[in-house]
């Protein structure tokens, strides 16, 4: 029973999903499936809240792990959960025939996430991962257009099906280096078999860059964005996100008191950081639209992340964790507008958005914030986010990497103004308003607060993240 | 001697097979080549002593994925019979990097000194009553997991595949 | 009343009468008129009043402090002060009176006599400032008054150009006295005037010769600038753009004197660093000379007698630099007298026949308004040094402190300056009074009371002023230079030689009304050239300057900014070309990601 | 209620206030923004005559720790030097909401953005934490762009992206810097008084205060990285070029002085020979290229420049400690006050123009003396203070660092002093060209929109600060001279 | 045979399916390549579990489990494809390019 609420949050997840299913099966209409699916990420928070403090071991001892860490993320992935339903009210760009099964696949993928971040053990990481992953291949498939859904899902499958098979190589080895699947196990140092270790250290780590679209497996994600469904995007660019970065700081706490941490793996994410900081900036610089445009910003923000990341502290972890929350509030302030504005048309582009101050008073302050977030400028979240997670580098003493991110921030601000410029100062090419339901307006002036609440007031929030951080290491 | 044979043997069947499907212009080949590489490895697996695992290789992977993928490529066949164009560029760049890779890889493993045990384990850890246990038990949740990702692949497959 | 009260009252009245103008009366003309005039005399009564109380110790108060440095303003209150603050405060207010005719239909009115009241205010609190900074400072103010009023006539663009350079060119010499100024805060850090001039602790004993002039060289670089002595002389010319009044309060009688009164504020120091005394001495007596020639050829009357004021500022210095304070003081004082005298002679003319030229007014019958006619008569006799009138005496005493310090070379000079002022003076009486043509006839209206009275009041001040030499010396403390005889009866005679040249070439009856100078073709050109100085200044600082400016305007644009720009563009470039790298065969990067991990791998198995 | 956090959270209930308050009732917005910028002038005021000069230390303190365990406090406090910025810019926002009474486009949103620009000016002037010293920091930058973009004129566009990429530039090159000194510290706190007590590797600070010092300085309008300011002033409407010019260049001055020079005495004194340079080019540069600006607000723009390097220079011959540093310190602070109210009147009074015209083309005046009396004299008067006269504020200012320049390094003190005349040169170029001369025909309409009633009040008060300031020195130099000397106690 | 050599095959194995996923330009025989990866990294684990492993379910279970996921894998890819082939006819990698930007 101890164990059943330990695994409360999944369980209520799962059950859910297959209350979905049935839901599906029994075709009922598209309003009582997402309102079936608002109530089960309500009852997710609520028993992920619920289950915020407690630890142990569900399990077999060693195969999952619940912590406040776990349940941290986990409380974050059911807010994206149900954000992410509110969001796709009106799903037009999906297939009129999937709609039913749009929240079905998202509250799987939840669940698979959900299951990542608690997993300690390769295996159980594997199969998580891709049940968080399988669900989303298929929604990018549903898109409206067959061509449109069919190419980019195919392109976005092919790079993360060679994800995962570079990711299964490496974990063989590290399987073969340690005879043990644990994350026990493997966080104690290997002498002997070191440079095969590093191998399969590596080949893993590749599979999860491609989760965070890091550099170099960040190159589905612009394609992806630009053409996923909108519901499916806000859901890729804000959930998976969360889970990415929480599975990372799993994977990388390995590494933290005596264990494998080295120079070589420090440089390596180092490395990684800088490119896909600079690169995403920069071609995010000469993008159109605006999907794809978020999809490079996406890139150079994973940069920023890892830049705390290759810190191997804990301040790093915290100030990952903290960005990550925060991160996930600014972007779903941008997607929440993508998908009201967009609600039929396939592509945004910047011009989309072109004097929508005047058509959507609201919406356009929403995405405005969103921006002012991910530009990095207070009182947003992504100010003291980046304070903090430069902040985490600059404790290494890495000055000169804190200052190309710093230029970097600075580089991105070009394409953020430019939206915000057509946002308030081009004039509309049509007239019509858009009127965001009670429902979708709380949420957006939820994410709103969330995101300045944590820009004015992060000390709690930092304490929360400081909390799941010491939880992981120790 | 003769189970020498027949391992190198069956490494060939993987190496010709993996070749096969590599190299090959024609998707039915290619195709054959993979179902011949997964036989050399299911033979490999018997031979690591695991024929349950060698059982399920020949049976999933070869019974069902690679007649899936031949289904599947008949249903697209009017387009994909048509030889593509050979293109050497991209080839050199696809061979090149995995020359590249492999003689990493070799140079590490080569290097690599794993803690081997002497003995295998006795034969009821192998057996697959053993996998059974552990599966329900140590690896429920993967299996949980993993039955839950079929039944989502299958009603993705569904969805997709249907017609408009 | 007390000594502090008297000397706001005639600091602040005028200041007073400014705010209310500017602020309140700009719509009633003839009340912001009314008012100045009477704060206007208040001011002199004050003023007199503190003459009559005789000199006293220094007031000072704290201003404010800052490090090391404590500056304190206050009233210096000795003879020379007292005495050129009731100069300063009579000629403004006989020029207020006269400006209520002058000006009367003007539209500016108000703000024309607002500005009046600053300048009088400013000018004053000049007079009487005890702390170098607190001169520098009203110093500034003064020169401020005169660009609005050189350029009260904005419309005009030559009077708002002629604004321009005299707001400038003082500048400049004002840069070189604000550096000697701070040099002596940095040497003494103090400003306070009687304690700079002590002769145990001041200035001049606490640092090396070298540096005294220095510092007494940069200051007088300012009074260069604001006494107009070459080379920083041209703007004064110009500055007779602005109404008449102005002129003659400003640029002869008041303004243009604060140099002179600076050196004789600081003559001490000046006396202490011989090699700048003899440099200014040299700087005066080319100036007194050179303005001297050009106002020879000048036709336009006002033009003549601002030479004439830059040649006579040259003589003040002279003395000055001589060594003879008492000569500065005693010619400051008699020529701002007769200097304004003739200007508001000018003034009566040019407003009653609009037109500058000397010979036009001739034409037209200068000669018959009877009282400016006495008044130009009279004060150009001054300014000549006919005796017994006040020029005379002032000059004589000049020549005597050459004599008597046996500045030979510079005595030649001035004799020579004093031949010339004689001639330019009758050369412009002759031209007024005996024109070449009979005037047609008289459609002058007669001059107005008001614009009368000044002249006569300042005529009469010019014939007895130069009785009053000792008692000015007395208020100095002064003792009066010893007077040779021999040397009287020389400046005598050179000021009748140049009296009877001007008579030969203009004055008598079929005069050739042609200068003598013009038989001398090159020197005719040069001095009616104005000794091409503003054309020196035009192709050498006027045009480095808008070289430079056009230098870096162009490296801001192109350099700077536009590399900027490039820059940013040429990251907007990269980012483009990024994305088609990254764009397309989507194999590419998995295989790149590969041969990078397979990379790193073998690097990390290497190791 | 303390009394800083009094003055930071009036701006902050005004925002709030206005951005409940319905986009119509642009009177109530007006008046509402008028009233808290009064409100916070009077409570300057009080800050101003509370503040006991005799110490000189940081007064009205106030800690509330925020994120301790990062060592990151609510930590405010003022010294001399903030006592005065903070007036100064009480006054700019209160003259700066009257200037733009006459607004009628997207009111509401225009005094929000303007008054979160101020409410970031408050914070930086008053925090004593390095985390929210830049958190105010950037507030004050980022409506920068929305305020230019919408309601400002000429290349928006362009400037106001230009304004935002060279001040964020800025920003990334103080980041690293700010969060250097805290690990390096390592005394595990943001907080500056702490900090400072602290002695920094004499190594450390030659690295790292260069990042500090052109960090703050790109907002100064240090050259050569001024290019942003004067097409920035140009752009924005006139009470904003008035807030940013006024106020905003004088956070990269405070920030130098707060944050490099107090936490960084001896990386200060290191590069201040280098700095001195570019300040010296800065003023005559500004000086000379302003000379042939054709649009009033460049000139204005470019005397920004010219102006803020006498501050610059102030800030670096007071780390010389040589004997004149109190002098320069206490120069180049009062110039930052006196340069904030003099281009707050400048750019007010440049506005009106252009807002009655629609022109800033000097060429296309001339005469304007003529049609608008008024208007032109204002302008005058600040061109004058722009020009050093005595009597008016800036004088006391330029006297001082001129004074420090001269006695520490006599060359460039010279070179500047000779740039008082090229300032005269510009500023009389303008009244000339604009004022002076035959008027206009074409503006003959102007005569009837001369300043009145109103547009005066601002104005007013604005001249009558410089005016105070010209002739009782001592109001502002008794306040900030202690604090210099307790601040220079340090080295 | 020995550990060294079951992992150079796997190495080897990996190699050439990473040739068929990078030289090919139909989708099929990219899944293709991909599926020799996959059966690279069981075929090291079994030699692992061999060689290294004291309790030799765990590798197996491993194998199984790709095993599995490699058929849904398999089955939502096929999908696709038919997906992309009705509404292009056409299973070109190359085509795809169309969509970047």
């Amino acid at each position: 029973m101890e164990n059943a609420i330990l695994f409360a949050p999944e369980l209520i997840c799962l059950l859910m999903g297959l209350v979905l299913f049935f839901c599906t099966v029994l075709n009922r209409s598209y309003r009582t499936t997402r309102g079936i699916a608002i109530a089960s990420g309500i009852a997710m928070i609520a028993a992920c809240l619920w289950t915020l403090s407690l630890e142990g071991e569900p399990f077999f001892p060693g195969i999952y792990a619940v912590d406040f860490f776990s349940q941290l993320i986990k409380t974050v992935l059911a807010v994206g959960f149900l954000f992410v339903v509110i969001a796709s009210a009106n799903p037009l760009t999906v297939d009129r025939n999937g709609w039913l099964e749009v929240p079905l696949f998202f509250i799987f993928s939840t669940l698979g996430m959900m299951m990542m971040v608690s997993a300690t053990e390769l295996l159980t990481l594997y199969v998580a991962m891709e049940l968080a992953a399988y669900p989303v291949y298929i929604v990018v498939a549903l898109h409206r257009n067959a061509d449109i859904g069919g190419e980019s899902a195919a392109k976005y499958m092919v790079q993360g099906m060679a994800a995962s098979a570079i990711s299964l190589y490496g974990m063989s080895f590290l399987f073969g280096t340690y005879g043990s699947t644990y994350f026990s196990a493997i966080s104690i140092p290997h002498a002997a078999a070191h440079p095969i270790f590093y191998l399969g250290l590596l080949l893993t780590l590749a599979g999860f860059f491609f989760k965070l679209g890091a550099f170099p497996f960040h190159f589905w994600a612009p394609d992806t964005y630009e053409t996923a469904p909108h519901p499916v995007i806000t859901f890729i660019a804000t959930v998976s996100k969360i889970a990415a970065i929480g599975i990372l700081c799993r994977l990388l706490s390995l590494a933290m008191p005596g264990g494998w941490e080295s120079g070589h793996a420090q440089t390596a994410l180092m490395w990684a950081s800088v490119i896909a900081m600079s690169l995403g900036n920069l071609s995010a610089l000469a993008q159109k639209d605006l999907k794809r445009l978020l999809g490079y910003s996406t890139v150079a923000h994973a940069g920023y992340v890892l830049l705390a990341l290759q810190t191997f502290a804990e301040w790093g972890l915290t100030a990952a964790l903290f960005y990550a929350i925060g991160y996930f509030a600014m972007s779903f302030a941008c997607f929440l507008v993508i998908c009201e504005i967009g609600r039929s048309e396939d592509r945004i582009t910047i011009d989309s958005v072109s004097g929508l101050y005047k058509r959507a008073p609201f919406l356009s302050f929403t995405l405005l914030i969103g921006l002012f977030g991910l530009i990095g400028l207070p009182p947003t979240v992504g100010f003291v986010g980046k304070w903090f997670l430069f902040s985490a580098a600059l404790q290494r003493g890495q000055f000169y990497l804190v200052l190309i991110a710093a230029i970097n921030a600075a580089v991105a601000l070009y394409y953020y103004l430019l939206i915000i410029r057509q946002l308030y100062w081009v004039e509309p090419a049509t007239q019509n308003t858009i009127k965001p339901t009670p429902l979708i307006a709380v949420t957006a002036m939820a994410t709103i607060i969330l995101v300045i609440a944590m820009g004015t007031l992060p000390g709690p929030f930092w304490d929360m993240a400081a909390r799941a951080a010491r939880a992981l290491i120790s | 001697m003769l189970e020498q044979a027949v391992i190198y043997t069956f490494v060939a069947l993987v190496l010709i097979g993996g070749g096969l499907a590599a190299f090959s212009r024609q998707i039915l080949y290619a195709i054959i080549g993979l179902g011949i590489s997964l036989l050399g490895l299911a033979g490999l697996f018997l031979n690591l002593g695991s024929p349950f695992v060698a059982a399920m290789q020949v049976l999933i992977y070869i019974g069902g994925i690679t007649v899936a993928i031949v289904f599947a490529m008949m249903l697209s066949i009017a387009m994909s019979i048509r030889p593509p164009n050979p293109d050497a560029r991209k080839l050199g760049f696809a061979i090149a990097c995995a020359v590249i890779f492999f003689g990493a890889v070799a140079h590490l493993i080569r290097g690599a000194q794993f803690q081997q045990i002497a003995s295998p384990a006795s034969e009821k850890a192998w057996s697959v009553g053993a996998l059974g246990h552990a599966l329900l038990t140590h690896y429920n949740v993967v299996f949980e997991a993993l039955s839950l990702v079929l039944l989502l692949a299958i009603i993705g497959a569904i969805l997709i595949a249907r017609k408009a | 009343m007390d000594t502090l009260s008297l000397i706001l009252l005639t600091t602040i009245s005028p200041l007073a009468c400014f705010i209310i103008a500017i602020i309140f009366l700009v719509q009633q003309p003839r009340a912001a008129q009314g008012l100045v005039l009477f704060g206007s005399a208040i001011s002199l009564l004050s003023a007199i009043g503190l003459l009559v109380q005789g000199p006293v110790e220094p007031l000072r108060f704290l201003w404010f402090q800052s490090g090391a440095i404590q500056l304190q303003f206050g009233f210096i209150l000795d003879g020379a002060s007292l005495m050129f603050g009731v100069v300063v405060a009579f000629i403004t207010a006989c020029i207020m009176l006269y400006s209520v005719g002058y000006m009367a239909h003007d539209p500016g009115k108000t703000r024309y006599f607002a500005l009046l009241s600053f300048f009088a205010w400013s000018m004053l609190s000049f007079v009487y400032a005890v702390d170098l900074l607190q001169s520098f400072i009203f110093w500034e103010l003064v020169g401020l008054s005169s660009f609005f009023l050189i350029g009260f006539w904005f419309e005009k663009p030559e009077a708002a150009g002629a604004a321009r350079k005299a707001f400038l060119m003082t500048r400049v010499g004002d840069v070189g006295l604000f550096i000697g100024i701070l040099l002596i805060l940095q040497l003494v850090s103090n400003f306070d005037i009687p304690s700079l001039l002590d002769p145990q602790t001041g200035l001049s004993t606490q640092v090396s010769p070298g540096i005294l002039n220095a510092i007494t060289l940069l200051i007088f670089i300012g009074i260069m600038g604001k006494s107009a002595q070459f080379p920083l002389h041209t703007w004064l010319p110009d500055a007779m753009e602005g109404p008449t009044p102005v002129s003659a309060l400003l640029h002869s009688a008041t303004m243009v004197a604060a140099g002179v009164f600076l050196m004789i504020r600081l003559h001490p120091l000046f006396m202490a660093a011989q090699d700048t005394a003899l440099i200014v001495l040299s700087i005066a007596t080319f100036t007194a000379i050179l303005a001297s020639t050009i106002a020879m050829v000048d036709t336009d009357i006002k033009k003549v007698l601002a030479y004439s004021s830059i040649s006579q500022l040259g003589f003040m210095l002279m003395a000055l630099a001589a060594g003879s304070l008492f000569a500065g003081v005693f010619h400051l004082i008699t020529h701002a007298v007769f200097k304004a005298l003739l200007f508001l002679c000018s003034g009566i003319y040019i407003h009653a026949y609009h037109t500058n030229s000397m010979a036009e007014i001739g034409r037209s019958g200068g000669r018959r308004l009877k009282a400016t006619t006495l008044g130009l008569i009279i004060g150009g006799a001054a300014l000549s040094g006919v005796p017994p009138l006040a020029g005379f005496w002032s000059k004589e005493e000049i020549f005597a402190q050459l004599g008597h310090n046996g500045f030979n070379i510079y005595m030649a000079g001035a004799f020579l300056a004093a031949f010339l002022t004689a001639y330019y003076t009758f050369r412009m009486i002759f031209l007024i009074t005996k024109p070449d043509q009979a005037p047609a006839s008289d459609h002058s209206h007669p001059e107005p009371l008001n614009m009368k009275a000044p002249v006569l009041i300042l005529t009469l001040g010019a014939i007895v002023l130069g009785f009053f030499g000792s008692n000015i010396a007395q208020g100095l403390g002064l003792i009066p230079q010893h007077h040779s005889v021999i040397l009287m009866i020389s400046a005598v005679g050179v000021v009748i030689l140049g009296i009877l040249i001007a008579y030969f070439d203009y004055g008598r009856d079929n005069a050739p009304r042609t200068g003598f100078i013009s038989k001398i073709a090159p020197l005719d050109t040069l001095f009616t050239n104005k000794w091409y100085i503003d054309d020196i200044y035009r192709v050498t600082i006027v045009a480095i300057t808008h070289a430079l400016s056009r230098i870096l305007h162009w490296i801001e644009n192109h350099v700077l900014d536009g590399n900027y720009d490039r820059f940013g563009l040429g990251i907007l470039r990269t980012g483009a070309k990024s994305t088609r790298v990254q764009g397309g065969w989507m194999q590419l990067y998995l295989g790149w990601a590969i041969i990078l991990l397979a990379v790193v791998a073998l690097y990390l198995g290497l190791q | 209620m303390p009394l800083l956090s009094s003055i930071l959270l009036t701006p902050v209930i005004t925002l709030i206030i206005l951005l409940l308050m319905p986009q119509k009732a642009v009177r109530g917005i007006r008046l509402i923004c008028a009233f808290s910028g009064l409100l916070t002038c009077v409570l300057s005021l009080q800050l101003w005559m509370g503040y006991d000069p005799t110490s000189g230390g940081i007064q009205f303190e106030e800690i509330i720790p925020w994120v301790s365990a990062i060592g990151i406090s609510y930590h405010l406090g003022v010294d001399g030097f903030g006592v005065i910025l903070v007036m100064l810019n009480s006054i700019v926002y209160f003259t700066g909401v009257l200037t733009m009474w006459d607004l009628e486009d997207r009111v509401k949103e225009y005094f929000a953005f303007m008054v979160l620009l101020v409410i970031g000016v408050f914070g930086v002037f008053m925090s004593l934490d390095l985390f929210f010293f830049f958190f105010f920091y950037e507030i004050a930058v980022v409506p920068m762009y929305p305020l230019i973009l919408i309601w400002g004129s000429g290349n928006r566009a362009y400037a106001g992206m230009k304004l935002m990429l060279f001040l964020l530039a800025g920003s990334a090159l103080l980041f690293p810097g700010l969060l250097a000194i805290y690990h390096h510290a390592g005394l595990n706190t943001f907080d500056i008084i702490a900090l400072s007590a602290h002695t920094f590797d004499p190594q450390f600070q030659i690295f790292v205060y260069p990042f500090i010092y052109i960090g703050f300085g790109v907002l100064a309008g240090l050259f050569p990285f001024h290019g942003w300011s004067p097409t920035g002033h140009v752009a924005a409407p006139s009470a904003v070029s008035m807030l940013h010019a006024g106020v905003l260049m004088k956070l990269g001055a405070f920030g130098i002085l707060t944050v490099g020079i107090r936490l960084l005495p001896e990386g200060a004194a290191y590069w201040a020979p280098t700095f001195v340079v570019l300040a010296v080019i800065g003023i005559i540069y500004g000086a000379y290229v302003a000379m042939r600006q054709t649009d009033f607000k460049f000139v204005i723009g470019f005397s920004s420049v010219s102006h803020m390097g006498i501050v610059l220079l102030g800030l670096n011959l007071a780390v010389l400690g040589s004997v004149a540093a109190t002098d320069a310190l206490n120069g180049a602070v009062f110039q930052m006050f006196a340069h904030g109210i003099m281009t707050a009147l400048f750019f007010s009074t440049a506005g009106y123009i252009y807002d009655k015209s629609h022109s800033k083309t000097i060429a296309d005046f001339g005469g304007l003396g003529a049609q608008m009396p008024r208007a032109v004299s204002i302008f005058i008067v600040a061109g004058l203070c722009g020009a050093g006269l005595p009597g008016l504020a800036s004088f006391w200012a330029e006297l001082l660092v001129f004074l420090a320049a001269l006695k520490t390094y006599p060359i460039a003190g010279v070179i500047v002093i000779l740039g008082l005349v090229l300032t005269a040169v510009y500023i009389l170029r303008v009244f000339n060209q604009a004022f002076f001369g035959a008027p206009n025909p074409k503006w003959e309409n102007l005569k009837a929109q001369d300043m009145s009633g109103l547009h005066l009040i601002p104005r007013a008060i604005l001249i009558a600060v410089l005016v105070i300031f010209g002739f009782v020195p001592r109001l502002m130099l008794d306040l900030i001279n202690s604090t210099t000397v307790a601040f220079l106690g340090n080295f | 045979m020995t550990l060294e050599a079951y992992l150079l095959v796997g190495a080897a194995l990996f190699s050439l399916g990473l040739i068929g996923a990078l030289s090919h330009r139909n989708l099929i025989a990219l899944l293709i390549g991909i599926e020799l990866m996959m059966n690279a990294a069981s075929l090291n684990l079994m030699a692992f579990n061999r060689f290294v492993v004291t309790d030799p379910t765990t590798g197996q279970i491993f194998v199984l489990i790709i095993i599995g996921l490699a058929a849904a894998e398999v089955a939502i890819f096929l999908s696709i494809i038919l997906r992309i082939y009705r509404a292009y006819h056409d299973i070109d990698a190359e085509k795809l390019t169309k969509l970047s930007g």
